[in-house]
């Protein structure tokens, strides 16, 4: 089981702020392919992944990061903060 | 050391002061606020602020290390805050202190432009008209580049 | 746009407060503050600053016009003290503020610059053995050729 | 006339803060030669003009610049302020 966290317009877009999902997802790219696959709104949120941003366990990944002992991803757009 | 992640407005006089009194024989301190702005229309009504909690915690206390030993700094500070500002309140904070002010300077700059472009912090405003996430600009996403 | 000179310390939370107080929608505040800090030999009694107050308040009006220009500032301000200072009070502070914070992070280091070179300030250090007056660094008489 | 002001240890070596000057030098260059002339606590303070900054009129000038229309002229240290 993967927690999966969404910020900022991603959030807006899916009505959610997480879910737990029980994936086979390798990588980053196999998990946002599958979220796609399951609902319009995934691809909708997830429509140009250049504006998209990935953390995994909190640390900012590349969409080729394996899954591998990962424990919490989340998208959001870049930052805006400071 | 310390990130400070708050909801309140603070005063930044106050923790100026409080920073500088807990020096001891450091010659040089950089401060940058940050402040809420208007939009270009002029009819901002709120900011808000969302953020990634656990990761801003984390990210902010590791960039924080690697700059205390890249310029060799005394101490330094984070605030940042989230949830609903008005105009004219502050945003956050950064300040550094070491013994010249080179790097003073280039460590509070570093640390902005790490937290303008990877500190999980967005950006909402809202005004008469509805509400919009303010996007990132080229020149925050490429800042870091320089160091 | 203010430059002030005196002989009595001052308490940087309360100006740096003030400051931001009477800025109207500005982004981004910078304040530097130099504190007396030890000499190398860790026996320093009191700083003496001598200046040229004539040449002193001519020299800064201009320069923080120029900034002004140069950086788009809202406003600047330069506070310098004269006379004899103890360890941990502050010698000195400039802060600027502008719409974004490149502009007033630049703006700042140029007069810090400038102020270390070109402001006719000397600098005394008293010590049980004496006092001697505080040679120019190479660094200093270099760093405003950046800009 | 002239008036000339000494700051630092220009001042300390010479024992005077300012004095006034009748001169007929017409740069900055001829007038240290006349002060070296008058006294050996000239020659001392001006020994090494590498370490000696000007002012004329309360701006930074360099050794060649005139006289003419000057009425304050200022040698001191670098500065060491901030």
């Amino acid at each position: 089981m993967i927690k999966i966290l969404y910020f900022s317009w991603v959030r807006e877009k899916l009505g959610i702020s997480e879910e737990l999902l029980k994936t086979k997802a390798n990588n980053i790219k196999e998990l946002i392919d599958e979220l796609r696959s399951k609902d319009e709104k995934y691809k909708l949120a997830f429509a140009d992944l250049d504006i998209i941003r990935i953390a995994a366990d909190q640390k900012l990944v590349d969409i080729e990061y394996p899954l591998k002992n990962v424990s919490e991803v989340a998208f959001f757009p870049p930052m805006t903060g400071g | 050391m310390k990130v400070i992640l708050q909801r309140e407005v603070f005063d930044p006089g106050q923790i100026i002061n409080k920073f500088q009194c807990d020096l001891k024989n450091v010659g040089a301190v950089v401060n940058f606020t940050g402040i809420v702005r208007n939009n270009k229309e002029l009819n901002l009504k709120k900011l808000h602020i969302e953020h990634y909690p656990e990761m801003t915690r984390h990210s902010l206390a590791e960039v924080q290390l690697s700059s205390k030993k890249r310029w060799n700094l005394q101490d330094s500070l984070i605030i940042h805050r989230f949830g609903d500002l008005e105009i004219n309140e502050p945003i956050m904070m950064v300040m550094t202190a070491a013994k010249h002010r080179h790097e003073a300077f280039n460590a509070a700059e570093f640390l902005m432009d790490y937290l303008k472009s990877r500190a999980p912090f967005w950006k909402k405003e809202f005004t008469n008209d509805g509400s919009e996430w303010v996007l990132s600009t080229e020149d925050d996403e490429n800042s870091l580049s320089r160091w």
